[in-house]
């Protein structure tokens, strides 16, 4: 056992060694220590470098609020965490702990030479130079401050862990499990209420665990937890989640809460699939919160106040009592508060000798004095540390008078302990929007006002016993449990007996601070802000908290100032000559301790990042080597190559198929919408540019809508199967908000219409077939309906049977060839296709992708929303003025379209493009130019939109819109791309069977 | 995650399940052509926007299926009142009601 | 249109192509629901006990409850709104008795058969296997009730059967990626 | 003022830093100025400068009610570029650019302006489109761009995942080499730093609560929480307060607000090179020269000026980092904060005259305006002091809303930032 491990006590398992390593050096430690409790335990204490100035620092805390002891982590492949607290990490057999931020070793960091420079490098120092000469910002400059910045290590691998979430929902959510938190759960778990108590810890009892010696009525306080534990734990209605961190409070009651899993365990590597469920994200949405957070002590700011062995009074407290640590053999305790006597008691008490307590107070009481005395410990009353030394750790304090430099006497020690009294953890209560008061006595700010439906109860509001977390902790209990509807259960008081020392804490004490000549005195020892830094900021006029936080960044690293805002509040206060509650408090925000992007992204990694929606048909697809594109959450077959051919290859010849024979591709993803009802015709009148009461029964429609703005919204054809119902196709991208347009103008505008819309994408699957042997092909498997040419003509939609299953059946093209539209239940498309693929074999049916759907379309001038329009252009822009019900009194969008900019002469129009070289293919955005020229800026008249080498034609062909276009036919123009500028002749956007002859066959 | 209380669904339900829509009250006119530009532009684009009280849309989209209005506070983003979509916007007296 | 189908052809389901035994133990059984008639009917609630008779049993009238008999489901999921569930079988009876309601009072009846998947969660993790992607308290949500909500990024509609039972419906092409999540947060629940 | 420089640092070290004087000045308000400008964001800020740098009007003060970049300045990814798609848009946001590339130098202030470039990932074939439109667009304008494969743009960015069985896998990329990032709260202090010293006043903790006009309806001052301050000339910078501060003159705006979010991770060593954009998986990050990941997430759905934003999207954003960038998932967030932004429908800004004589407005940056601050300061200043809007800033009037000339770059499928 090393010189550090008490004998006997503290929460250890002395049973169970453990072995572990620190920058590759081994040692031994307990199960249940931390890592920084088995590493102080081998007498440890230099284990980091700060951030700016490279100082050596050690451990300064047990808990969460850490600022120096951070260190990487490494479980093997893809398991390196950076910046992990010592204090919060548990020690498992064979971790492997490494010193960051430092080169080439924790003791010879090249980088502590930026020391020397410090003076230089004051405050915001980065601001003011740098700037000359201009180039060496970018060459010089960033490059070394960028390499000397960043504390952790970046990230190299995979993470093979994986995270999960779950929503949760409770009458009673307890956050912190001391005293305070216990009393809560026990009183509200009373009554039936469903409650869950969260703590950070690795275990429940918060304080209790650095208090043996208290007796709550009667009983010894460990005991008394393990009773409580007993007691919750057997409640079915209690969820106790340790290791559980709630770091942040949003609106209504909303919480959000990270449960650790596995970073506590050994070897994970051996897990089968090296899987491990790593942490859960729990978002509780409580009817009541009880805030138990405790509280936060407070450094002192001296001169030299951060070599490794100085820290927190009841750090030392918690290494003794919890973990069997003593932090040192001749520790040192400054003071201005009641509080750290505890730690020296106790301390004395197991036998270590406490070099001196130095309070910075006059006077104290006698029972503190008499105790001391009774255990042979010094008092310096009214004395402060001026300057400390100790290369690696501490060695030793200069002492004097406080506001002298005078009689100063040098104390020999190996640790400093330092309390500066208490700060109440308000960071949730803060997030909730409640506000804070100021209270003299304690030195701190406590709840006040409450927005949300919360309690604050114990150390965080400001109330230090054990005795009264207790108590109010009950109380509060109590009182959630009823507000959450329980019935009033039977209140408890507890007693308690040895209960921790405090006291006030004059206002001026805080964050007051000392040093002799230029010792940097700390107050963010993560950022290495000293108590100059903040005088500095005040003088070049940084006023506000603010400000000031930005300029030195003091409260801006890992640990959020949780130990540094208050004194940093201090002193600033001081140097501006303000009362601290006039200087304000800066924003606290989550999360409460850094949080990982795993845990956030949750369940959305891999396939489950989004939904990826697959039509009827995609198997089929998949199985004949078909290449996707997502659109929208779809995934649509792009195009089948045949093997060893390109896309261009393949769309040729899927072109040439369909125009010549059959094509046969996937419609199903079209928004499909049924609107029923007596005033179907006249909802679609109001929703559409186009008049649709005239539409016969049986007959079909292209749609165009636009926005109230008077631009292109979507389109679609839309079929009439009887009087009062019709089936509305949309783009498939835009099928969500075609309906939820049309439900808002139906449910508020209109409500007075009797129409109901149901959203029928998915029950349909789409085949569409084009080509000039598509009626032979399907003829003979379609029952129910007559084929023939004038039965069933162009844009007419029949219903019936094709190979035993329902079908409406639409006559309608997007390619300019003979074309229906097959729809068939979903759960036939697969089978139907197949079907039609099999029977097709004799008219070498071809099946084609998107690719060749926008071909085709191109050939014959049909726009797509979103590729032709960008959501600035009107119909006429389009060329489809012909889609606008003349007649019509009004349609969304109508009054736009007489905007005066919505009539100017030189509008942006469709048009088609013929290269004057047919074997080159425009790139799609490429712009188009008047003439050549290389001034720059140019004038650009248009872009292009589309554009395909058309197999039918033999030339390339392109869709644009152009400034005035549709006058300009014949012009020719410009398209600027690499390589040049290349000729073009506008002409129409038809460019293949203009007269429409090839529908009518 | 806002809970909204569903004028139709008669339940809290998180925002999740929602689809904000706007600002509530703004009236389609009757006879759109009959207006000026500047009273379309009124109509189309210019907003109250101000911090505080604020009527809005909602869709329960992933819900009941039913647009809606409701008063919020948007800076403490506190719901003060939903109703169904068509009734009038509450008075002075009936906010000042549903907050105390 | 008559849904029932005599064809050759195989129905095809998108759970059909995937090991739908992953998830499965004694505290999580997961499977989809056989095919089934499906209808959206939109109607005013006047109206309602005419569409009731129609249906062939009581329709309920408050968003959220739900009635069922003899394989059928009727579902409140907004105030003019209901899911309609039948076998197969009755399909065609129900569309006539509709069609034959439709003449004096307009309503909307369009069958959304296939639009959507069933599946059965049932088992003592089902619930948090669903509440990983639903923000509802499904542990207080009643018996017999039922809902549009989301399950992570999909759309659902979920009917709680038992206390460790439900159901629910999926838009088809949602389907697969409801089943995947189920399937990890059901093995999430477990560890 | 003091001139900054390695000499200066050196000197003031010598005397213990204590020799550093205020780096803007505090006067008390008088009671008349020749211009005011109502919010010290780095916007007004920037515009009080130019006014007294290129129009020699001094007799101004930037009245600000909270402490001076503490809006959107003081929250906002700082992602800069000018790769815009609409001719109007190239030319204002480049101007900016411009001003960027002289200005630490002219304002002696570092502003840690880092042309790292700013890439744009495209996801599906309809981004490709759009990029490469976009692309095209900027080089006859002047701008440069340049499309990455995805192994250039791996190249370009060592942790991007170009895998592509990814979800949305990457199938390209938009460079603009001169893009990049400045420190937020540089810009501010030194502009407020530059133009003090030319005599401008700034004033902090002035919250601006009615505007005074005359009779003719020409504004005479404002009424402020600290009295009633005449001008001749009233400029509203007020981002996110701009729907309040023009009803004090009877004029309803455009714009409507939302809470955006962001959000850094724990400081670590140089990973990012760059900044990145996705609109498809929408988010974007970049890292400070301090080390931390700066990210943004997108705007929320409801009206806010609450200055956060609920937990799903924060959730959401982080999800989209680590899809793209798979190997940060055990990084940890370190704080998450939002800001309020100004929306207006066609997300363009709005700079120029008011329906008000002497009343101008800068409003409507919404999610993007901090790499404008420079080029935004300088046309308005030019606009207060000429009364008529700048070339460049023509086309961005408040009128456009009623003839329909929107400058749309939303539509237009242009990532936002
Ligand atoms: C999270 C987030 C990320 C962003 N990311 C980017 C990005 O990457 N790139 C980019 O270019 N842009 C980005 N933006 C947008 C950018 O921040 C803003 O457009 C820009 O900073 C606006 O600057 P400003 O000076 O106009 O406004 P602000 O900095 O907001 O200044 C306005 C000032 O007016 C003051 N004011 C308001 N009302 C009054 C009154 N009544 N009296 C007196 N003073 C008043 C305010 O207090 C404030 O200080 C982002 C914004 C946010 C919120
Ligand atoms: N002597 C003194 O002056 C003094 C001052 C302060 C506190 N105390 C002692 O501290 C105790 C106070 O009891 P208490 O119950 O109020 O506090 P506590 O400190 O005992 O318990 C608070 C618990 O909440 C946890 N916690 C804090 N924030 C959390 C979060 N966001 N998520 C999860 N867990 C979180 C903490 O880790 C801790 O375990 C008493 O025993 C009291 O004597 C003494
Ligand atoms: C680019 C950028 C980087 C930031 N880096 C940090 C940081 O390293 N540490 C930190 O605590 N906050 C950082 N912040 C956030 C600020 O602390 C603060 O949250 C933000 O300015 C909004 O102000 P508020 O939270 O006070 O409302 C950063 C902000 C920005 C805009
Ligand atoms: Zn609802």
């Amino acid at each position: 056992m090393s010189e550090f491990r008490t004998a006997k006590g503290g929460r250890i398992c002395r049973k169970t060694p453990l072995n572990f390593s620190f920058d590759g050096q081994s040692y031994a430690g307990l199960q249940g220590d931390s890592l920084a409790s088995a590493l102080l335990a081998n007498g440890v204490h230099f284990v980091a470098r700060s951030y700016k100035y490279h100082r050596p620092r050690g451990i300064m805390s047990a808990g969460t609020e850490e600022a120096s002891a951070l260190v990487g982590i490494d479980r093997g492949k893809g398991r390196f965490d950076t910046s992990t607290r010592a204090t919060t990490q548990e020690l498992f057999d064979g971790l492997k702990a490494q010193s960051q931020h430092c080169w080439p070793s924790l003791k010879f960091d090249v980088g502590a030479l930026t020391a020397l420079g410090s003076p230089v490098m004051s405050t915001g120092f980065y601001y003011k130079t740098f700037m000359w000469p201009k180039a060496f910002w970018e060459w010089v400059y960033e490059p070394i401050l960028r390499n000397l910045a960043g504390l952790g290590r970046a990230p190299k691998e995979m993470d093979p862990d994986n995270y999960s979430s779950i929503h949760a929902h409770c009458d009673v959510l307890i956050i912190g499990a001391g005293p305070a938190g216990l009393a809560a759960a026990l009183a509200a778990s009373q009554s039936g209420s469903k409650v869950i108590l969260v703590d950070e810890n690795n275990e429940i009892g918060g304080d209790l665990l650095n208090c043996p010696i208290a007796q709550i009525d009667g009983t010894n306080s460990w005991d008394w937890l393990a009773e409580t534990e007993k007691q919750l734990a057997s409640l079915p209605n209690v969820t106790i989640l340790t290791r559980t961190t709630a770091f942040g409070y949003y609106d209504q009651n909303f919480i959000g809460v990270v449960q650790k899993l596995s970073d506590h365990l050994g070897s994970l590597e051996n897990k089968p699939d090296n899987k491990t469920l790593r942490e859960r994200l729990w978002k509780v949405r409580a009817k009541r919160v009880v805030l138990a957070t405790g509280s936060i002590e407070r450094p002192l700011v001296f001169a030299g106040n951060d070599r490794p062995g100085i820290m927190l009074a009841t750090a030392a407290k918690t290494f003794l009592n919890r973990y069997g640590v003593k932090v040192g053999n001749r520790p040192l305790v400054i003071t201005n508060h009641d509080s750290a006597y505890e730690s020296a008691f106790d301390l004395a008490e197991a036998g270590v000798e406490v070099a001196a307590i130095i309070d910075r107070r006059a006077k104290i009481s006698s029972k503190l004095v008499e105790q001391a005395g009774k255990m042979g410990i010094e008092i310096l009353l009214g004395h402060t540390i001026v300057q400390t030394s100790g290369k690696h750790r501490v060695c030793s304090v200069r002492a004097a008078p406080v506001g002298e430099n005078a009689s100063i006497r040098k104390i020999k020690c190996d640790a400093v302990l330092m309390c500066g009294g208490w700060t109440p953890s308000v960071h949730l209560f803060s997030q909730s929007r409640g506000t804070l008061t100021w209270r003299d006595d304690i030195g701190a700010y406590v709840p006040n006002n409450y927005t949300q439906d919360a309690t604050s109860v114990g150390a965080c509001n400001g109330d230090f016993l054990m005795s009264q977390s207790l108590n109010k902790g009950a109380v509060a209990g109590l009182e959630a449990a009823v507000s959450a509807g329980a019935k009033a259960p039977k209140s408890t008081s507890y007693k308690v007996v040895n209960e921790a020392l405090t006291s006030d804490i004059p206002v001026e004490e805080i964050g007051i601070f000392s040093t002799i000549g230029e010792g940097k005195a700390f107050v963010d020892f993560q950022h290495d802000v000293t108590a100059k830094d903040i005088g500095q900021a005040v003088r070049e006029g940084f006023h506000s908290i603010e400000h000031i936080k930005r300029f030195t960044t003091t409260g801006m690293a890992t640990d959020q100032g949780k130990t540094s805002n208050l004194n940093g509040l201090a002193i600033a206060s001081a140097a501006l000559e303000r009362p601290i509650t006039e200087v304000g408090l800066t924003t606290f925000r989550p999360p409460y301790t850094p949080t990982s992007f795993g845990v956030l992204a949750g369940y959305s990694r891999g396939d489950l990042f989004d939904v990826t929606r697959k039509s009827p048909t995609e198997k089929w697809a998949e199985q004949n080597g078909a290449v996707f594109e997502p659109v929208g959450l779809w995934r649509r077959a792009r195009y089948f190559p045949k093997t060893g051919e390109n896309m261009h290859e393949a769309v040729a010849r899927e072109c040439k198929a369909t125009r010549t024979s059959i094509g046969i591709s996937d419609a199903s993803t079209l928004g499909k919408i049924e609107v029923v009802g007596p005033d179907a015709a006249e909802f679609l009148n109001r929703i559409y540019t186009n008049p649709w009461s005239k539409l016969g029964v049986g007959r079909c429609r292209y749609g165009l809508m636009l926005g109230e703005d008077g631009y292109i919204f979507d389109d679609g054809v839309v079929g009439r199967l009887s009087e009062d119902r019709f089936h509305v196709t949309t783009t498939t991208s835009g099928a969500p908000r075609v309906f939820a347009r049309m439900e808002d103008y139906r449910q508020t505008e209109w409500p007075e219409l009797k129409v109901w819309l149901t959203s029928i994408t998915e029950q349909w699957a789409v085949i569409a077939l084009n080509g000039p042997n598509v009626r032979k092909l399907i003829e003979p498997f379609v029952e129910g309906i007559d084929f023939s040419k004038d039965t069933f003509p162009h844009m007419a939609i029949r219903e019936g049977m094709i190979f035993g299953v329902p079908t409406r059946l639409f006559r309608v093209s997007f390619t300019g060839e003979l074309g229906f539209e097959v729809n068939v239940p979903s759960a036939y498309g697969l089978g139907v296709w197949q079907r039609l693929m099999e029977a097709g074999k004799k008219f070498d049916i071809v099946p084609y992708g998107t690719e060749s759907l926008h071909m085709l379309r191109a050939e014959k001038g049909y726009i797509i929303v979103g590729q032709e329009t960008d959501g600035t252009q009107t119909p006429d822009d389009m060329g489809m003025n012909w889609a606008i019900g003349k007649k019509k009194q009004d349609f969304i969008g109508k009054r736009s379209l007489v905007r005066s900019d919505m009539l100017a002469p030189n509008r942006k129009q469709l048009v088609g493009l013929m290269t004057n070289d047919a074997n080159i293919v425009l790139d799609e955005g490429a712009q188009i130019m008047g003439e050549k020229s290389n001034v720059i800026p140019a004038k650009m008249i248009g872009h292009i939109t589309s554009s395909y080498w058309s197999e039918t034609l033999q030339h390339s062909i392109a869709l644009a819109i152009i400034d005035g276009g549709r006058a300009r036919m014949g012009e020719e123009i410009y398209i600027s791309m690499p390589g040049g500028f290349y000729p073009a002749r506008i002409v129409d956007p038809v460019f293949y069977d203009p007269e429409g002859e090839r529908l009518n066959v | 995650m806002l809970l909204i209380d569903c004028p139709y669904c008669k339940e809290m339900r998180p925002e999740v399940e929602f689809s904000h829509a706007g600002e509530a009250h703004i009236d389609r006119p009757a006879d759109p052509s009959s207006l000026s530009d500047e009273e379309w532009e009124s109509f189309l684009f210019l907003r109250s926007n101000r911090a505080g009280i604020c009527f809005e849309r909602w869709y329960h989209i992933h819900g009941c299926g039913r647009y809606f209005n409701a008063v919020r506070n948007n800076v403490s983003e506190k719901f003060i009142l939903t109703y169904p979509a068509g009734q009038k916007r509450p008075s002075d007296a009936q906010i000042k009601g549903a907050l105390s | 249109m008559s849904e029932q189908i005599e064809t050759t052809l195989n129905p095809f389901n998108p759970l059909d192509d995937m090991n739908l035994d992953a998830a499965q133990g004694p505290d999580l059984i997961m499977r989809p629901i056989e095919n089934c008639a499906r209808f959206n009917l939109r109607i005013s609630i006047e109206q309602l006990k005419k569409a009731a008779a129609a249906f062939g049993m009581d329709i309920p009238d408050s968003v959220g409850s739900m009635s069922s008999r003899a394989e059928k489901y009727a579902l409140c999921l907004g105030p003019d709104e209901w899911l309609l569930l039948a076998p197969q079988k009755s399909a065609d009876e129900i569309i006539t008795r509709f069609a034959k309601l439709a003449k004096n009072n307009s309503h909307s009846l369009v069958d959304v058969s296939h639009r959507t998947i069933g599946i059965e969660i049932s088992g003592s993790l089902a619930q948090l296997a669903l509440s990983a992607g639903c923000p509802l308290d499904l542990e207080n949500m009643q018996i017999g009730r039922c809902t549009r909500t989301i399950l992570d990024k999909a759309e659902i509609i979920l009917m709680k059967l038992e206390q460790q039972r439900y159901r629910l419906e999926v838009i088809r092409s949602f389907a697969p990626y409801v089943w995947s999540f189920l399937e990890k947060s059901g093995q999430d629940a477990r560890a | 003022m003091s001139h900054f420089s390695l000499p200066s640092l050196v000197a003031n070290a010598l005397g213990s830093n204590k020799g550093w004087t205020k780096q803007w000045a505090k006067p008390e308000p008088k009671a008349n100025y020749d211009v005011i400008i109502v919010g010290a964001g780095g916007h007004g800020l920037a515009a009080a400068y130019y006014l007294a740098k290129e129009h020699n009007i001094t007799n101004v003060a930037v009245l600000e009610k909270g402490w001076l970049g503490g809006g959107n300045t003081a929250r906002n990814t700082t992602i800069i570029r000018s790769s815009y798609l609409r001719d109007e848009s190239a030319r204002l946001y480049d101007h900016a650019l411009g001003l960027w590339e002289g200005l630490a130098q002219e304002i002696n202030y570092n502003l840690m302006f880092s042309q790292r470039g700013a890439m744009a990932l495209a996801h599906t074939v309809h981004d490709v489109q759009a990029l490469k439109r976009r692309i095209y667009a900027n080089r006859l304008n002047g701008i440069d761009g340049e499309w990455l494969s995805p192994q250039q743009a791996k190249a370009f960015c060592p942790p991007l995942n170009i895998s592509t069985d990814a979800r949305y896998p990457v199938l390209g990329a938009g460079l603009q080499r001169r893009g990049g990032v400045a420190r937020h709260d540089g810009i501010a202090w030194g502009f407020a730093r530059a133009a003090s010293a030319r005599g401008v006043h700034i004033i902090e903790n002035c919250a601006v609560t009615g505007i005074n006009r005359a009779p003719d309806g020409s504004v005479t001052g404002v009424e402020t929480t600290r009295g009633t301050i005449g001008a001749k000339k009233i400029a509203l910078s007020t981002a996110g307060n701009s729907s309040m501060l023009l009803d004090m003159a009877g004029i309803r705006t455009p714009i409507e607000c939302f809470s955006l979010q962001a959000l850094v991770s724990e400081p670590i060593e140089p990973i990012f090179p760059c900044v990145a954009l996705s609109n498809s998986v929408h988010a974007y990050i970049s890292q400070s020269d301090k080390g931390e990941l700066v990210i943004g997430a997108g705007t929320e759905q409801y009206f806010s000026y609450s200055q956060r934003g609920p937990l799903h999207s924060v959730e959401h954003t982080v999800a989209a980092i680590c899809e793209m960038f798979p190997i940060f998932t055990r990084l940890r967030m370190m704080r998450n904060w939002g800001g309020t932004v100004d929306v207006t429908p066609d997300r363009s800004p709005i700079l120029g005259l008011t329906p008000v004589p002497g009343l101008y407005i800068n409003a409507g940056w919404g999610t993007g305006g901090f790499k404008a601050t420079p080029g935004a300061g300088h046309l308005l200043a030019f606009t207060i002091a000429n009364n008529v809007p700048h070339d460049i800033s023509a086309p961005f009037s408040l009128k456009r809303f009623q003839t329909g000339n929107l400058i749309d770059e939303a539509a237009a499928a242009s990532v936002a930032h």
